[in-house]
């Protein structure tokens, strides 16, 4: 297997793969989204509970490929307890460490751990896995629409 | 038997191990000079010209025509229409003909296993008729049981139109018995060729259907061209879908006059390249000892299946008994995205998704499958190349 | 400047007098290549793959969008909607945008001196929706009058379709106006650019049309590809008019909802290597020096022009102040077609009948015209080979 | 000018072209038919006065090129006078002449001088040309249609 792709299927992907956080149902929340690449077949769908302007809760459901599956996780992760301000920021930072030509070390800033998805860079085609949830994340704190399609 | 040499791609990328001809196939030395050649020495516009170039390219037009005439067995070379695809052709035969006869309260029956191209139009046609779309059920080894298909046939069913052999399962269907039964009760059917075209002997006489349809990129012929075969007794009941140049004969600010079939259903200047590569295409198909490729490419099924079969895990989805060299499969904890992205790693080209049925995927509870399809380059070292990174994907996942 | 170089033809068939670029051109040696290229080293599928022939395809497949947006200057790649040629376009404009809006008693106003594929079109919708088919009609000298133009326009007008330039006459009708008076009526105006975009600087930023509709063959490209430029007022108010694959965005048995444009309007495996073939032909028109090239036209026409005009009994058909360079014309007594066969005996290819504009013969009176016609690579020689083969039919007719 | 298309356009041609005979209308013809060539714009009508099955009267107007003018002037001479059977034989030949695979020996045998238009074949566009007539005559004769195109 070639360096590249071993440095994307790392094991820390695998583990949220295998084991993803918040992977629930939440009750109550109030603002949901629905995500989908009709490319490969990936739909979640995001529960927050925020309030206050700060996500209480966070949980998703779904199906899709490992790292569709593990970036979720870990934006779970990231975003519970934190300011809309500032989960916004992470979402604009994760997408455009994806779509623009930036370095490692700009991208690093909010990031922390979820820099490890960069390499999906390399594979432009799996880039749309790795957004699907970000703008599900986008669509649901904006409510314009509950239904996201990366196609 | 080793193809690849007639196939440049494998000189350019040496270490490719194609298996995505299902999707499209790779293309010929002989079908891509016959492109560059024409253009290069004998260029012109069809149909019109008085002088040499158009002259001959009509000439090399008209010869393309006859020569798929005779690689299909049609009666006749008007039973021939050029389209820019099986899509296209199969858009043709629902707007061209389904939209004139369906009328409210009818029904179009198809199978649930189609490809998008085979479901959509019908869809439309039902939509805008107010007729409903029937789908016959594919059993879970991917086969049509013909007592259940035939008792989905009612005095309303207005067309039948399914795949010859599924993109997704590989499945056969039996499209004689299903041609001979929608016969007797009087209904029009349409074949999907475009899985068989290179991989089966299609014979339109023995078959005898009202439309078959297929493209060239699949038979290792150029993109943007295929073909509508029209049988004889739907040629005068269809309506043109575009209008234009070369498929009129009078034209007045009033009134037009079309042109007789098959130039009325072919408007504009025709993909004349691309109707010369599909000619080259089809002589190279036919240059190919039919049975020895076809052997092989059971071979190749069957070792591919075997070995399938003996991983754990592994799903393997549409087992029907006549079969042809498609083969999907999921694996339990692995996306078939992540094969995918995984195999290409190793230079080896796989089709993961819904392959354009998502019925299918619904069919059978699965988002997605991983597939492997060959053509007439593959060997036992592409399989063997296959299994080995398959093998990779399993540790990574582990 | 000789340009001949650059394309195979001229060495293939050295005495090749080829006069016939407003029905299609020959191809250079650029675009030929890149078609090879493309076949033998980087074929695949597109939208789909997630292997590397696939990605890079549709990377390319999606670079030739952009390349053709900034070679129209549109506003968005999305406004460029790859089709089979202009013939599709049009339709594509009539079934997917006109069939829906025009209703009973409405307008739809062509002029009367339009190609086929910008006429038949119109009839089916104005037969379909019970609309009139209005002509504007064109002085003796092939012009069109923009008061009589204006006059035409009423409550009802719901379209205008008209050609950028004439392929019989040559005349370069006064788009930008017509663009502007039918924006100030609320009137969705289709320019039929088929005879322009090789020879006229094509911006739609500026010229803001509706829809502007061209062929890849007419422009140095390859057969079999098209565009259609759809407005960003108009993308939203259209329906597809073909449906299956790659245009979809979730299909279920009961419902398919449909991606976003420009995709949804190319239903199925789209032509691929053609529109690689065609970026490849925006690139050889954005490597010359275009106002060279139309300096050179422009002489080659009034050397033309001039010539025929000093021998007796013909007729030149169209003589707009602004023109571009195709020459229509008829010799008293000698029929057109007689005309073409022995410029043919001479190697020299001309084009004559009715050039897919039967009304246009109408208007003016004649059963079918000789028209000679420029490309980059004509010459001064080929002008006077064409003089010298007409005085040796003049003198068989004598 | 090369030699074959000096044989197709010779002087014989050029007069039936500029002097076509029998050119003109008829009074109560029996049988008429149109012939149609929408690719240059040919258009004739023929007309037939047919009694006891001969040929009484013929007489065609319209416009075309030099081949389908002359080729219908001569016509209209080869067949009058003569009896439906005999008229049927010659359009026969007249069209395997220029569409099928056979020596000018063979093809000679009742036209005449019409065996001048076998060099037609040489423009294979140009078949369209001379037998439009013909099929309009066929037309005429069977009746089935008055309208006939060549394309
Ligand atoms: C003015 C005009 N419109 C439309 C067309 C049709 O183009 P195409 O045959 O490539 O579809 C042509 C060329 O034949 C043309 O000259
Ligand atoms: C069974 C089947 N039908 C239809 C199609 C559509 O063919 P195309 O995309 O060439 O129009 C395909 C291939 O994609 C197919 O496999």
């Amino acid at each position: 297997m070639q360096k590249n792709i071993k440095k994307l299927y790392q094991q820390v992907l695998l583990d949220h793969n295998k084991n993803p956080r918040n992977f629930k149902l939440i009750e109550n929340p109030t603002h949901v989204a629905r995500g989908v690449n009709p490319l490969c077949g990936d739909e979640y769908q995001l529960y927050l509970r925020i309030e206050k302007d700060i996500v209480q809760e966070v949980g998703f459901k779904g199906e899709g490929c490992a790292i569709s599956k593990s970036v979720s996780s870990m934006m779970t992760q990231a975003i519970i307890g934190q300011h809309v301000h500032h989960v916004i920021e992470l979402k604009d930072q994760f997408i455009t460490m994806l779509t623009e030509e930036i370095s490692e070390h700009d991208a690093g800033h909010l990031l922390g751990h979820l820099t490890i998805f960069e390499s999906v860079k390399d594979f432009p085609i799996r880039v749309k896995c790795a957004t699907l949830i970000w703008r599900a994340l986008e669509a649901a704190i904006n409510q314009t629409s509950t239904n996201v399609s990366t196609e | 038997m080793n193809k690849k040499s007639d196939f440049p791609i494998f000189e350019s990328y040496p270490d490719l191990v194609y298996l995505d001809s299902a999707a499209t196939t790779q293309k010929p030395t002989h079908v891509i000079d016959a492109i560059s050649n024409y253009y290069s020495s004998e260029y012109g516009t069809v149909h019109r010209g008085v002088y040499e170039l158009s002259v001959a390219s009509t000439r090399r037009y008209n010869a393309a025509r006859m020569a798929i005439q005779s690689f299909i067995n049609a009666p006749s070379s008007r039973n021939v229409v050029f389209t820019t695809g099986t899509t296209h052709s199969i858009n043709l035969v629902a707007f061209g003909y389904a939209c004139h006869y369906v009328k409210e309260g009818d029904e179009i029956l198809i199978t649930e296993v189609e490809h998008h191209a085979n479901i959509v139009p019908w869809q439309q046609v039902a939509q805008r008729k107010g007729a409903h779309l029937k789908f016959v059920p594919v059993t879970d080894s991917g086969e049509i049981d013909i007592d259940v298909f035939s008792s989905l046939i009612t005095k309303k069913t207005k067309l039948i139109a399914m795949a010859h052999i599924s993109n997704v399962l590989g499945s056969i269907f039996p499209v004689h018995e299903i041609t001979a039964i929608a016969k007797e009760n009087g209904i029009p059917v349409l074949i999907d060729g475009a899985q068989a075209i290179a991989h089966e002997p299609i014979d339109m006489v023995t078959l005898d259907p009202d439309f078959y349809c297929f493209s060239g990129h699949k038979l290792y012929g150029p993109t943007g061209i295929g073909v509508c075969y029209i049988s004889d007794r739907m040629l005068d009941k269809m309506q043109p879908i575009l209008f234009g140049g070369d498929m009129i004969e009078t034209v007045k600010k009033e009134q037009t006059t079309f042109a007789p079939a098959p130039l009325r259903f072919e408007a504009g200047t025709p993909p004349i390249a691309q109707v010369i590569g599909l000619h080259a295409a089809v002589d190279f198909m036919q240059s190919l000892d039919f049975n020895a490729v076809k052997e092989k490419e059971t071979h190749l099924v069957e070792l591919v299946i075997g070995e399938l079969r003996s991983i754990k895990n592994v799903r393997i989805i549409g087992n029907a008994k006549q079969r042809s060299s498609a083969v999907s499969f999921t694996i339990d904890g692995i996306h078939p995205h992540d094969i995918g992205s995984i195999l290409d790693s190793e230079n080896i080209a796989i089709r993961v998704g819904h392959h354009c049925s998502q019925p299918t995927m619904i069919r059978y509870g699965v988002p997605a499958t991983a597939r492997v399809s060959f053509g007439v380059y593959n060997n036992e070292d592409d399989v063997h190349a296959f299994l080995r990174a398959l093998q990779a994907v399993l540790e990574v996942f582990g």
